[in-house]
């Protein structure tokens, strides 16, 4: 056989093998869905890889929590009742007095690997979340201010006069910190807790595979076991691609929806809407630990450049106006007389005396944002480096995929990449310190960097103050005013958080910080 | 013409007042002749007579923008201007054409045999693909083709010119034709190649009783190859008689002004051995034991092979000499002309001009030398830069060296247009206007301006037709009487070197078998392989050497695997033992006379020193 | 044997092909700005962590050193770790500096491995869509040069050539997905998610299998032996079918080997708009995220797979076309 | 002789003038390259003039007049804004014809870049042949074998794109296509005789190249180098789609239609209509560039 019919019976050869890979599943198959399957639910955030609740500020990794962790109380904070609060793991919650806080937990539940819920697991969650190593700073102070005690299996006290502070700040994390196990923090950060979660909630994790979290119905949760077969949560960067899954039936649940998206959806019968104001600020970040917003003046001159009417009009059904650094329902908001307001002359003199006349001197600056995650960032983004380039900030707009934004979204030492960015801040409960001592706080500082003793003097009192009222007078005339002034961030907005489902998802509740429970949910 | 309606039984074909135009111009007027079955009838007339136009027509192959627009072809008794389907039926079948272009002629991607078998089973569909193989090669062998077996599977690019036609004519053949149109077969091979494919034609129309309608350009190829021959002249038949008849008594004043015009090898007529060739002074040109092989990547087998193409060459070149290389294709002319010019380095030997030698200088030294001489290319489209006025190709060679300035050079651009016979007005317009004629005469103006010594023409006149020939070589004699050039003209044709030349080398297989002046070469040539070229020479006259007994049947061996020996030892009917085993080298014959064959007595003095008349300096 | 020594030849130089590709995209990666090592690290790490990493991790070495380190291991199949991705191969960012689990990353070679036949049957399904557009109206086109089917031809080929594919992408999901709701569009959950990017991919590849089949096919109808075997008696199909779409077929498979770097450019893009895992989508989520060893190991891949595959097409071609010699 | 004196072998009529006019003319006279011209000019005209004449500024915000529907949506729509306004309220018109500047101006420097680039390289490959051959010719197998949009993502991805930085990417990953024709036309060409005339006449090898072989080789090459231009500017809107392209605020077809992509199902004209102008731009050049193709073969017979 000579070389010519051996190259060409080669050939022939290597066509047929070819064709048998393609596989011969050629039909359409039916896009919708059967009844008993898991619950497909499309994020619009990524992951951080590392599953230790303390170890990250990730929205997206908050809401798996919610399927997966126990809480001690939930709290739903609708605008109606915002300080309801509805017990989970918790049975009663008593101040015994202004320092001491007595807990009752419920008995009857286990963690997903089996091991039973007792006070110890509370005493050890309350211990390490406090370190102040934790990148997850929502404490009011460290382990050495406080002290937890299990008299009981079932009863937890926690003692707070070594750090002056009351007791009652802990009723309102009581619905924000995801219970551990005892046994899994006994390991450290980098044991088990890192690699998988486990908790008392309605849904056991499975696995990460590629951009899916895979969760399972947990049978044994102690209000009955869920009527969906599990929890599928994806992670989608592109929104259009979120919302064509939902249209064509292969995604039931999506977050994140933009106003435009709102209106098409709406216009469907199989297709509904929710729509709630949430926890979440959309906030303007600079980098305060860097020239040129090092300098206050420079800070408030580039917010009196931004015209925030307009950026609601952008925002449309997505948007709530605010003037303050928390949402309208956190505990002791107040729209603030001095917020800086659109004010170009204003602008002018603060950069002037600033030393940069209209702008001259000032460096190159990057405003960076994501795209596909909030929505409308790209489009208010455009918006505001237009107002600011007005103003005479040279500014320039770097829109990134949102993985890469989570990459340089954090304060480093030595000043984050980039001189602003655009980020938002939810913290399911109504504690205002969840956002302002853990962005202001020069001890935790997440994002803005800023470092000013008199803004921490202005966080310890308003956290030492002996009871509520105290409290939310010292926010209100004290700190908020002083952030206004000193403005080391620009809350632009409160995001209102629109889901859309397919009609037949039954009994959904989501939480105004994007978590949700679907121990009820049924497809219908 | 008489209209005679039956035409008689055993007339095959025959054509009345037949007329083909394209678009309105008239190409082919009223022809009409008969060709009766297993005769062969040559068809001859100059360029743009309508040969090839007849051809076609005849095998119903005409496309636009020519079509028949009178009279009819009857083949058989049915009229095919009339019913073109039957015509249709009939092309391969009954009516086969082989055109002039061989190399052309197969699907390169399909190997010979396979598409001998495709042909003839579309002719013949009841044939079983066995039967129509073994009757292909049956066939290859009787065309004379070389282990016919192995070649029906080769590829067509693995064949020769030679072989390709030869498998082409099995292609006509294979379906047992009536009719073979043959369209200018030869005019692309060699001479002794010509020659084996007309005898070839005679055995074939013998076997196989099939009619030849043999289409030529020229007369004695004509007169070899037919029992009749029929002159067309401006799309007219002015003539029919048979060869012999022809040549004494031609009836038309066309016929006779053509035979007149044909050069004659040996009868009387101006030739080139008048000439004085002035022996005393230095050799302008000395060519010592030249020898150049390239390497070749042989199709599909692996490795490399060195095919030497010049292997021994020795010759002198005087001044005022029109020095002749004749040759048959691959013998190593247009190799021997790129190192005589110096385009390429020789592997041995030497090139000395004017006594420096050539091949040894370094390039600034050889672009100087190259003033001195200069080269004349073949193809007259494809020698000149296609997109440059006449004048700035003149002046080209002025601008290369530095040659005065612009006006000076626009001066002398002109003056040697004159002297060549190019109109003034040309100066500005492009060459693609120009005829051949013109072109050569372009060419030779360019190499001429820079004043050299001497000018080696590369087949400068084959590709010109006789009259422009004459004209050119007239031109030629002009220059070399106003200049004083040498001239080395490299040609396959020997008449015009019988013409022209004073002293002739014959090339074969990268060596000069023989040198000698004009008159001894074509009167009393040394070399059994001269004799073979001057025997398949197509002349009217009366023959001096017969083919039959010049040359052997077969092609020349490849230059990759040279046989040892004398390289003609394989086609010579003279060779004896010593021929196959040593290779005989250029010995004197006296009168300047030198031949490479052990047929000539072995000269008493010693060897070398004889080769040449003077001792180089 | 012939083929072997070709085939050991072409390997050679396709190495050394392979071999200037890694060497261009190693450099272009390290001397564009960015510092790959804080990207890696991420986080609140202070520069000193930074740089006691980037040391310990060898990027602190003259780039040629690095070089021959990576070729070492790439000669192992190893290809390194990717910057973002966890073993998971999930898409992540956000973790701190010190974080555990930004050890363990997914290798390179399981990424591409995992997308690979994703990209390679799209691309496929796009070829056989874009041979039966295209053959046809080539051939036709180029029997009839100058009559209505070659206008035919040169209209579509310009036409389509002119639609750019996200655009046509986003126009057909839009139409044939969402209103029509005909074919499933968006990610891949089966075998008929294939066909609408398949199509658009072929779209555009067609114009330029139609412009060369009307050349070549028009360039052998003028040759002599297709003139010629008219008189030789061969029918009119015979002619077309056997002689002139068999020599026009080696320009064709010419343009199928070339024609595989620009398929992968569409399919990178294709991929990006319909969400299709292939590994268009994870080279463009590699630079989005500058996850630079997963950019290399893709570079490399793709260089290797169009040195086997323009190897095949001229082994191929030698057995369409003798005259052909490598 | 042979059958080249058949009078039906009409070769092309042998005109005095030089080819590169010849080729305009037998394309000029085709149907194809007349439509082409007619639209690329109308389209050219109204990009470089409408943004002017008309004062609309295509990067200034109206907010309130978001998502204005172009005229022909029936109603909510307004003479100012005849295509209907973007996300931000600026005037899709305007942006489509700047980005149709910007396009060109990107699409037919870098194709100018690639023909010079590749002739260089592949005149002297093709010139000399041998080592400086295989060299060349492995460089430009290396740069065909990364695709060319890996090889732009690549390098736009890590630095900031700008208008020079696109272009000298798009022009690196093109050349090799012209290499390898001036490549196989200079080798072709060099076997010619006028070639071995103009060497014994005494002429250099750069001589030989620069004045005889590229005036000769080059024009064809610069004809088909036309459909390039369409090839580039889809390039670039693709790098414009995929955020790598000229960057916000400058509006170019790719970031243009990548912000309408989130719009397409309420506000669909904003993805839709920039791409209809490049369909048609491109549209119009690969016409243009066919018929100009189809002319060089005719008279180059394909070289």
């Amino acid at each position: 056989m000579d070389r010519r019919s051996f190259l060409r019976y080669g050939a022939l050869a290597g066509t047929a093998l070819g064709a048998a890979r393609i596989n011969p599943d050629f039909f359409f198959s039916s896009a919708f869905a059967q009844e008993s399957r898991p619950l497909v639910f499309l994020s619009a955030e990524n992951i951080t890889g590392n599953w230790d609740p303390t170890a990250h500020t990730t929205l997206s990794q908050t809401n798996i929590e919610g399927f997966v962790m126990g809480y001690l109380t939930r709290a739903p904070m609708r605008p109606e009742e915002p300080d309801k609060v509805v017990y989970e793991l918790a049975t009663e919650i008593t101040e015994l007095d202004a320092h001491r806080l007595q807990i009752k937990l419920r008995e009857g539940v286990t963690f997903h690997d089996g091991k039973p819920f007792t006070a110890e697991d509370v005493k050890a969650t309350f211990e390490y979340g406090a370190k102040l190593d934790r990148p997850k700073q929502v404490y009011p102070g460290g382990p050495e201010t406080f002290s937890v005690e299990t008299p009981d299996d079932h009863t937890v006290i926690v003692d707070t006069s070594k750090g002056g502070y009351g007791a009652s700040l802990f009723i309102f994390l009581a619905s924000y910190l995801p219970i551990l196990s005892a046994k899994d923090v006994a390991e450290g950060p980098k044991g088990p807790l890192s690699q998988r979660l486990n908790g008392t909630g309605p849904f056991r994790f499975v696995e990460q595979r590629g951009n899916d979290t895979v969760m399972e119905a947990y049978d044994g949760y102690f209000r009955g076991a869920p009527k969906v077969t599990g929890v599928t949560f994806s992670f989608v960067g592109d929104a259009t691609t979120r919302m064509l899954s939902l249209m064509n039936g292969q995604a039931d649940v999506i977050e994140r929806l933009e106003p435009e998206q709102v209106e098409t959806l709406e216009a469907r019968d199989d297709i509904k809407i929710s729509r709630l104001v949430s926890v979440e600020n959309k906030y303007l970040w600079f980098r305060c630990s860097k020239p040129p917003f090092d300098d206050w003046r420079v800070r408030k001159a580039a917010c009196h450049a931004i015209d925030r009417s307009m950026i609601m009009e952008i925002m449309g059904s997505a948007g709530e106006a605010s003037s303050n650094f928390v949402s309208p329902i956190k505990f002791g908001y107040i729209d603030l007389e001095n917020y800086p307001e659109y004010n170009p002359e204003e602008c002018q003199r603060l950069l002037a005396e600033a030393g940069y006349p209209n702008g001259e001197g000032l460096p190159e600056l990057e405003y960076i944002t994501s795209t596909g995650f909030y929505p409308k960032t790209k489009e208010y983004g455009e918006l505001i480096a237009a107002l600011l380039q007005e103003q005479g900030f040279p500014v320039t707009l770097n829109v990134m995929e949102v993985a890469a934004w989570n990459e340089r979204l954090y304060d480093r030492p030595g000043g984050g990449p980039g001189h602003m960015v655009d980020c938002g801040w939810a913290t399911g409960s109504p504690e205002p310190d969840l956002v302002l001592r853990t962005h202001f706080h020069s001890t935790a500082k997440r994002i803005c960097g800023i470092v000013d003793p008199e803004i921490d003097a202005a966080l310890d009192a308003e956290r030492d103050a002996p009871s509520l009222e105290a409290r939310k007078e010292s926010l209100q005339t004290n700190l908020m005013p002083m952030l206004a002034d000193k403005a080391p961030a620009l809350s632009l907005f409160t995001s209102v958080l629109i889901h859309g489902m397919r009609t037949n998802v039954e009994g959904l509740f989501i939480y105004p910080d994007g978590q949700s429970d679907a121990s009820q949910t049924t497809l219908g | 013409m008489a209209l005679d309606m039956g035409a008689a039984p055993e007339t095959l074909l025959s054509v009345r007042g037949l007329s083909v135009a394209a678009g309105d111009r008239p190409i082919l007027t009223d022809i009409s002749f008969d060709l009766a079955p297993r005769s062969i009838l040559s068809v001859i007339g100059a360029t743009g007579s309508g040969k090839t136009v007849l051809a076609r027509a005849l095998a119903s192959w005409l496309s636009p923008p020519l079509r028949v627009t009178g009279g009819r072809i009857l083949f058989r008794g049915r009229d095919l201007v009339a019913d073109p389907a039957h015509a249709r039926s009939l092309a391969g079948r009954e009516i086969a054409y082989v055109g002039g272009n061989p190399a052309g002629a197969l699907d390169p991607t399909m190997t010979v045999g396979a598409q001998l078998v495709e042909k003839l089973r579309a002719v013949r569909p009841d044939m079983s693909a066995d039967d129509a193989r073994k009757k292909a090669i049956r066939l290859l062998e009787a065309v004379h083709i070389p282990s016919a077996q192995r070649r029906f599977h080769e590829y067509p690019f693995q064949y020769s010119g030679g072989m390709m036609q030869r498998a082409m004519i099995v292609d006509a053949l294979i379906s047992d034709p009536a009719l073979l149109i043959a369209d200018n077969i030869t005019q692309p091979l060699d001479v002794t190649v010509a020659a084996q494919i007309l005898k070839l034609m005679r055995e074939l129309n013998a076997q196989f009783s099939t009619a030849i309608l043999f289409i030529c350009s020229s007369l004695p190829v004509a007169c070899d190859a037919s029992d009749e021959v029929m002159v067309l002249h401006e799309g007219r038949v002015v003539e029919r008689q048979t060869p012999a008849a022809l040549v004494a008594r031609p009836g038309h004043a066309y016929t006779r002004e053509l035979i007149a015009e044909l050069p004659t090898l040996w009868q009387g007529g101006e030739n080139g051995a008048s000439r004085a060739t002035d022996r005393e002074r230095r050799a302008i040109m000395s060519v010592r034991g030249l020898a150049k092989a390239y390497e070749v990547r042989a199709r599909g087998q692996a490795g490399i092979s060195r095919v030497q193409a010049v292997r021994n060459v020795d010759f002198d070149v005087f001044p005022g000499d029109n020095f002749g290389v004749v040759g048959e294709s691959g013998c190593g002319k247009s190799s021997l002309m790129r190192l005589l010019t110096g385009l390429e380095r020789p592997d041995a030997g030497s090139v000395f001009f004017e006594g420096e030698n050539v091949g040894a200088a370094s390039p600034k030294r050889l672009r100087e030398l190259r003033r001195r001489f200069q080269l004349v290319l073949q193809d007259p489209y494809g020698c000149l830069p296609p997109q440059s006025p006449i004048g700035a190709i003149l002046e080209e060679p002025l601008k290369i060296h530095r040659i005065g300035n612009a006006a000076e050079r626009r001066d002398r651009a002109r003056a040697v247009m004159a002297e060549v016979g190019l109109d003034d007005s040309l100066y500005r317009s492009l060459p693609t206007g120009l005829s051949a004629g013109q072109r050569q005469r372009l060419n030779v103006a360019r190499a001429m301006i820079l004043e050299p010594r001497l000018l080696i023409m590369d087949e400068t006149l084959s590709a010109l037709d006789q009259t422009e020939q004459g004209k050119l070589l007239d031109l030629f004699d002009k220059l070399q009487a106003q200049h004083g050039f040498t001239y080395i003209f490299i040609s396959h044709d020997l008449t015009m070197v019988r013409r022209v030349c004073s002293r002739i080398a014959v090339m074969y297989l990268g060596e000069t078998v023989e040198v000698a002046p004009n008159e001894r070469l074509f009167f009393d040539p040394g070399h059994p392989y001269s004799r073979a070229l001057l025997s398949a020479a197509p002349t009217l006259e009366e023959r001096r050497y017969r083919p039959e007994d010049c040359l052997l049947e077969g092609e020349p061996p490849s230059p990759i695997d040279l046989p040892p020996g004398c390289a003609f030892a394989s086609r010579c009917p003279h060779a004896f033992d010593r021929c196959r085993t040593e290779n005989p080298a250029l010995r004197a014959r006296g009168g300047h006379a030198l031949a490479a064959c052990f047929l000539n007595p072995e000269p008493d003095i010693g060897l070398h020193e004889t080769v040449t008349e003077t001792p180089h300096v | 044997m012939f083929i072997l020594r070709f085939l050991a030849r072409r390997l050679g130089q396709g190495a050394i092909i392979i071999f200037l590709v890694s060497a261009l995209i190693f450099t272009l990666l390290r001397v564009v700005p960015g510092d790959p090592v804080r990207l890696m690290v991420g986080g609140m790490a202070p520069d000193t962590l930074v740089e006691e990493i980037a040391a310990e991790m060898g990027l602190r070495d003259p780039i040629y050193v690095q070089f021959g380190r990576y070729m070492g291991k790439v000669l192992q199949g190893d290809l390194g770790e990717s910057f973002v991705r966890p073993a998971s191969g999930a898409a992540v960012g956000g973790a701190s500096f010190d974080d555990a689990t930004r050890g363990e990353r997914a290798k390179v070679l399981d990424l591409i491995a995992e997308t690979a036949p994703m990209t390679l049957q799209l691309a496929v399904l796009a070829m056989v869509f874009a041979l039966m557009v295209g053959v046809p109206i080539g051939v036709w086109g180029g029997l009839y040069p100058g009559r209505l089917p070659d206008r035919l031809a040169l209209y579509t080929s310009s036409l389509f050539v002119s639609l750019p594919n996200f655009w046509l992408g986003i126009v057909l999901a839009l139409l044939l997905s969402v209103k029509l709701n005909l074919l499933p569009a968006i990610g891949y959950r089966g075998f008929s998610y294939t066909i609408l990017p398949a199509l658009v991919l072929a779209v555009e590849i067609a114009p330029f299998i139609i412009r060369t089949l009307t050349v070549s096919v028009a360039g052998v109808m003028g040759q002599t032996f297709i003139d010629i075997a008219r008189v030789r008696g061969l029918s009119r199909n015979q002619i077309v079918f056997r002689h002139a779409l068999k020599n026009s077929a080696v320009p064709l498979l010419n343009l199928l080997g070339v024609q595989f770097s620009m398929l992968l450019g569409g399919v990178l893009v294709i991929e990006f708009i319909f969400d299709y895992p292939g590994l268009g989508l994870l080279t463009i989520n590699a630079v989005m995220q500058r996850d630079f060893p997963l950019i290399q190991g893709i570079a490399i891949v793709t260089a290797a797979v169009f040195v086997l595959i323009n190897i095949a097409v001229d082994l191929l071609a030698t057995a369409i076309d003798p005259r052909l010699d490598y | 002789m042979t059958s080249t004196d058949l009078p039906l072998a009409m070769a092309v009529p042998e005109t005095g003038r030089r080819v590169s006019t010849r080729i305009w003319q037998t394309a000029f006279a085709s149907v194809e390259f007349k439509i082409g011209l007619a639209v690329f000019v109308v389209l050219l005209a109204a990009a470089l003039l409408y943004p002017e004449l008309s004062g609309i500024d295509p990067s200034k915000m109206n907010i309130r007049a978001k998502l204005t529907p172009p005229i022909f949506m029936g109603e909510g729509w307004s003479w100012a804004h005849p295509l209907g306004t973007d996300q931000l309220g600026r005037d899709m018109l305007a942006r489509a014809l700047v980005g149709l500047r910007y396009s060109l101006l990107i699409g037919v420097s870098t194709t100018v870049l690639m023909l010079l680039a590749g002739a260089m390289i592949g005149l002297f490959s093709g010139y000399f042949g041998g080592r400086t051959d295989t060299v060349l010719m492995r460089l430009t197998d290396a740069q065909l074998s990364i695709p060319m949009i890996i090889l732009a993502i690549t390098i736009l991805g890590v630095s900031r794109p700008t208008i020079p930085s696109i272009i000298l990417v798009l022009g690196l990953a093109g050349w090799p296509v012209y290499a390898r024709v001036m490549r196989s036309t200079v080798m072709s060409e060099r076997r010619k005789e006028y070639v071995r005339g103009a060497m014994v006449l005494g002429a250099t090898d750069l001589r030989i190249m620069f004045t005889l072989l590229l005036p000769l080789v080059l024009p064809p090459m610069a004809f088909v180098a036309v459909l390039d231009i369409a090839r580039m500017m889809i390039f670039e809107s693709v790098l414009g789609f995929l955020g790598l392209g000229v960057q916000p605020p400058t509006p170019t077809f790719g970031n243009v239609i990548a912000d309408g992509r989130k719009y397409l199902m309420n506000a669909w004209w904003i993805a839709t209509m920039p791409g209809v102008f490049l369909v048609l731009t491109l549209t119009s050049i690969n016409l243009m560039g066919a018929a100009l193709e189809r002319a060089r073969n005719s008279i180059y017979g394909g070289a």
